[in-house]
């Protein structure tokens, strides 16, 4: 683990994975504002189960970096109590898989505060889960289902695929009036590394990123699905000189139609690359606004390459359920020779 | 067992009997019980006690009968409940936090809500929900047991904070305690030892479900042990025994005794004695015999009594009260029935900023608006 | 309430409202199969709140019909537990709403049990819940989140639109080995009658049905909202002679994607009208199946007519927030007029 | 206050002190306390219960080192629990049912489930879930807590249909106590009063989280109050003491005496002596010198010193049966190694039949397997 930001103040940037970026991200956010906390389950002493919130127990102490006892409703509902008193509670929900005890707190009551009072009551707050597969892991620790949150009205949904940007959204969703359900692609925890600022800033929460441009073919993903999604785009534009432009989405809710539908009108067609099941997934969402705003220029059917319709296997198959970089490239490849 | 009883048998209700584990202080009649010690509480104090019962139960039976007329949807009523609602907001300190469900009517309105907004939700505007700075009280809850751990982190952040000066006050019913945000939210009280006072508005009844087959527990009270905090089991139709509990559980909370606990779980032992809602026939499914063995304990009975007996009421100041909230009553529902929304407001306040998505689905809606008109959208719903 | 079958044996059919039509249908099916149990919050002695369980106390005793206390993961829990000792477990949830206590006792276990065990253990449950806006309902009590239920493999997801359906998908659903979340449109629950065979019949958990055949757009629709789409597909047809063809899906998952495409091949253009949020609602996986599979057949952009990206209302503007015949016919014709 | 010793605390455990309301049998070397009541046992049924704790121990032994080679994904160690694992294990009835969590690995063994299968998952193959028809084992629990209110529902079949024969066992930590879903398994099961035994295996940590921390009730026994049902605890370290605690409390759930009830929720006062899971450095968050108290009191050397004591056993048995079980252990994993699944898996047994949609699914992997080849799946994950 990388030392704290405060260790390094010296220094313009450091070279931090993913999950570093997210703990510099917490620490930066704690020490500019005493209001931020972060609690749940083994993110205090342990400091997270992936050392997200390594450190900051030890530099903010006991009442800024909270160990709860095991129960996400509790946590997610003390949260909501914790934002009424002027804090911003960071939630961890140790993984995707275990927030559905929370559901019920997050999608009836911290995305409607602020609608039921009128404005009166609000949430400010993150509850940050890592998510998707791909890492050898048991039963339910492998979970990609941010449609179930980007279908509810007053959650905004974030998931950063680079060091720079989880630090930046972070940041932009701490400061964010509203209740956001941050996803840390968990794959790509230490994945590489990337020179991240050490001083504060943002990175917005209604744009989308444009990581690779290209006039053939829109490809759109977000997460851990960005790398293969950029890999297979690589390949094909080297072997058969397909030019893919590839869209990280990086806020899912509320989307950047905008950069999307621009995108497409520019290429005429389209994949959406996901882990999660592909039906009922985000892939539906984006095709179907596609064809609502731009469809005189669509020129192929879009390809959903997503996760199957069943529950993710243990590890010894997971490479056959995750979209890898060889049906990505076949998916496009079909699409552009539609 | 006091089980049996409580679970709406014919027998003598648990809160009757010389119970040693249950506070009481009025007894049926409203006689100061031999050994009770009266909560020091000043004549104003106690005519605003009375006062706000009194209107509680005038707002009841008004509620209920405008909700027959068509005037309001569907109306969870409090009577036989009014008193321990009350008792409850008096003690609160003004700083104090409030978290009623949708039967605690009469409790906001005694934390400062105004009556008009009671009556808004349930003509169908959300402004009553819109809870004034100055008025320290959440917006109802309706799914059960939800509010147990919010309370539990509003009362957490103000200790967080230091301000243990501000307790939070949090209601609940006996079905609630069932669910597992109960259990979470109590249990982290326990561990987290926040200035919360958690009332279980014990009515015997969740719907149509007794006390009995709601837990095999002897007690609700006694479940705060399971957290490590203090359980109380009070008289709930006796307000002054309610008002001494809530007032000592809410002092403990902001500053503790050595060795003492911030949290406390009130029993507040009750009788729904009407329906659940204007949708419920409880006919159907207990025995209304069952409802006169509570009834001979109404708290606005005892209530009275204790105060003619004591000589800070009598009848031209009753009636005089009794003039003032039936008019403010009046006033309220006139109030009320004034309000409108804008279709617009559908997209407003779901994030402080209107997303694209959601301004796009507004205009499209105002344009239909225009093209047809706002009859048509009423026309074939069902 | 209408009376049971059991008093009705001579005739062949009864006038029934929808609600009844579920009662009978658990009638039928707890008479015909000792197993058949259902439970849940004040589904015994009362009848449940809206009488859909009424008389089956009566008749078959509290081991079979059993007021549960007020804990929706435990009746999901416990009617997992049930379903592994030969029973088959009908639990109520009061209203959707109140569904996401037990959210991920339905998600993690009841949708997994039979892949988890590789076959060797299955969860047929039959999660009943009224659902949808439109009666005046407090908050909370107007949900109509089914893409949530959708997006699970595992489970199976059902709303009837017609007496007739409900009775007949409700059979198929308590003998379906499979976990199904049958949601009742409660908007329709006394809207109207229709002759109920009083003897057991199914309803195909794979079939929508073409409620009106039509020639110029596809309208895709289920539960409360089969009706104003059928009103206004008449009123078209009456005053624009437009021809819509209206599909009531009946079963959302899995979907019928061969009714729905076949339907879309001949029209070309296609409408979804649904009562929940637009974003990431059933509409998306409809309209992206069908420029998945059909995409050559596409004349216009298929329009989404749905609840707003934001909570139901309360009352007083709820016929704003739910597809109304006027928006459905206004939408129609823009789509045909493309 | 137990609590204190319990939270990890360098101070003696509760579990071994003269503690009235803790059931012990042995003393920490092994020696049968004075006033205990030793259970009837076979000395064939103790050297099975001996021979499979011996196992277990050393099946953790092996599945840690194979998980550093690489050769099992993560993997929950359970030294320190398995006397009571095995234990409760033994004292089931063939016909009753085991809910076991992540850990519960030797609770399987000794009731059933064949040792390979174990290892199965580990490799990332589900067939060890796919438990064989005459094994009365559920698949493990990984979500918290949530197999309680499962467990309740099958004992409660049980009883619903008269096989009052079988009871349900269920497994789970003292963690999981602070899950909604326990709370509402455990008052469900007071309700209904069904043939269930909560064991919960209180082995002081949740991950990093000490017992102190997770509630501030006492104990973990007298949460069962709560529940209206009977709480007990036992020195889990004392694999004659858990026999009898869980033997009595399955016999009451299958025949309740007069006025007993039927559920029963343990609390196996445990430690658990290395990491929470292969991936847990336990030095990050607690004193190792904490361990040392325990590890005193090592259930495998209590258990092999009775019955030493006794002269059931002896030096040669002894070796003999640590050959057979290393053999048998090695054995599994040799056969678990073997073990392949098919990616036509993924799409099978998610529902009775394949839906259309997913067949489609498969069809098109098959199609990409078939034109790349397997090796590119794996290619570009990271
Ligand atoms: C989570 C949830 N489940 C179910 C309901 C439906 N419901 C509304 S009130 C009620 C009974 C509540 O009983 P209790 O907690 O005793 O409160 P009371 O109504 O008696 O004041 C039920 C089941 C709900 N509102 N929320
Ligand atoms: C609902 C849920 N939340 C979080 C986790 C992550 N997690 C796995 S084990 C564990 C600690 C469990 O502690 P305890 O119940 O005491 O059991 P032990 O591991 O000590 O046997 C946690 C938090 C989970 N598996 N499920
Ligand atoms: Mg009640
Ligand atoms: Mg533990």
């Amino acid at each position: 683990m990388s030392s704290t930001a405060s260790t390094q103040a010296g220094q313009k940037a450091q070279s931090l994975t993913l999950v570093e970026a997210i703990q510099d991200g917490l620490y930066t956010e704690m020490a500019q504002d005493d209001s931020v906390v972060v609690l749940g389950e083994d993110v205090g002493k342990n400091g997270g189960v992936f050392r997200a919130t390594d450190q900051l127990y030890e530099e903010f102490g006991e009442d800024r970096v909270i160990d709860t006892p095991l129960a996400e409703a509790g946590i997610v509902g003390a949260s909501i109590g914790l934002s009424q008193t002027g804090m911003k509670p960071v939630p961890e929900m140790q993984f995707m898989g275990f927030m559905y005890p929370a559901f019920d707190q997050i999608v009836s009551h911290a995305a409607r505060l602020r609608s039921r009072s009128q404005g009166q009551y609000s949430v400010p707050m993150v509850i940050r889960a890592p998510y998707g597969g791909g890492i050898r892991a048991p039963e339910h620790h492998s979970e990609s289902k941010e449609a179930f949150f980007v279908h509810e009205p007053g959650l905004k949904v974030v998931s950063p695929s680079t060091p720079y940007d989880a630090k930046g959204l972070l940041a932009a969703s701490i400061h964010d009036p509203d209740p956001v359900i941050f996803l840390e692609p968990k794959l790509i925890y230490r994945a590489f590394r990337e020179d991240v600022p050490t001083k504060p800033y943002e990175v917005s929460l209604s744009e989308a990123a444009v990581r690779r441009d290209g006039s053939d073919i829109s490809v759109y993903t977000w997460g851990a699905m960005t790398r293969p999604a950029l890999i297979a785009a690589e390949n094909l534009s080297q072997s058969r000189g397909i030019d893919a432009e590839v869209i990280d989405l990086r806020t899912l809710s509320p989307l950047d139609t905008e950069t999307i539908t621009d995108s497409f009108k520019k290429t005429g067609r389209a994949a959406i690359v996901h882990e999660a099941p592909k039906t009922g997934g985000l892939g539906a969402e984006i095709a179907t606004t596609i064809q609502e705003e731009a469809l005189v220029h669509q020129e192929a059917p879009i390809k959903r390459i997503a996760g199957f319709d069943a529950p993710m296997p243990l590890h010894s198959l997971e490479d056959y359920y995750l979209p890898q970089a060889v049906r990505i490239q076949d998916g496009i490849r079909e699409t552009v020779e539609f | 067992m006091n089980m049996k009883n409580e679970a709406g048998s014919k027998d003598v209700p648990a809160a009757v009997r010389e119970d040693s584990d249950i506070v009481q202080i009025l007894d049926a009649e409203g006689d100061v019980l031999p050994q009770a010690s009266v909560p020091d509480i000043s004549d104003r104090q106690l005519l605003e006690l009375y006062e706000t019962i009194k209107l509680a139960r005038h707002f009841d039976q008004r509620a209920i009968s405008f909700q027959r007329q068509g005037r309001l949807a569907t109306y969870a009523p409090m009577t036989g409940q009014e008193g321990s609602q009350v008792a409850t907001s008096l003690a609160l300190a003004e700083q104090d936090w409030l978290f009623p469900t949708y039967r605690e009517h009469a409790a906001k309105y005694a934390h400062g809500m105004d009556l008009a907004s009671l009556f808004e939700p349930l003509r169908g505007h959300r402004e009553g929900y819109a809870i004034p700075e100055d008025v320290n009280v959440m917006p109802e809850y309706i799914p059960i047991a939800t509010q147990v751990p919010q309370a539990m982190g509003m009362a957490w952040g103000h200790k967080l904070q230091g301000k243990t000066d501000t307790a939070v006050l949090c209601h609940l019913g006996d079905g609630a305690t069932s669910e597992g945000d109960f259990h979470e939210g109590l249990n982290f009280a326990g561990v987290f030892d926040v200035p919360a006072v958690f009332v279980c508005n014990n009515n015997q009844w969740a719907i149509s479900v007794p006390r009995e087959r709601q837990t095999a527990s002897e007690t609700i009270a006694e479940k705060a042990q399971a957290y490590g905090i203090d359980g109380v089991r009070v008289d709930g139709l006796d307000p002054l025994a309610v008002y001494k509990v809530a007032s000592e559980a809410l002092e403990k909370a902001r500053n503790p005794g050595p060795g003492e606990l911030r949290p406390t779980l009130i029993e507040s032992v009750q009788y729904r004695f009407g329906a659940h809602t204007t949708a419920d026939d409880p006919s159907v499914y207990r025995d209304e015999s069952e409802e006169e063995v509570w009834r001979d304990r109404d708290p606005v009975d005892r209530i009275e009594t204790y105060l003619y007996n004591e000589g800070i009421l009598d009848s031209d100041l009753e009636s005089e009260i009794q003039d003032r909230i039936e008019q403010e009553v009046s006033e309220a529902i006139e109030t009320a029935e004034q309000t409108e929304t804008s279709p617009d407001n559908i997209v407003e306040h779901v994030y402080e900023d209107v997303p694209a998505r959601l301004e796009q689905q507004r205009d499209e809606l105002n344009r239909l608006r225009e093209k047809y008109d706002d009859g048509a959208f009423s026309e074939v719903l069902e």
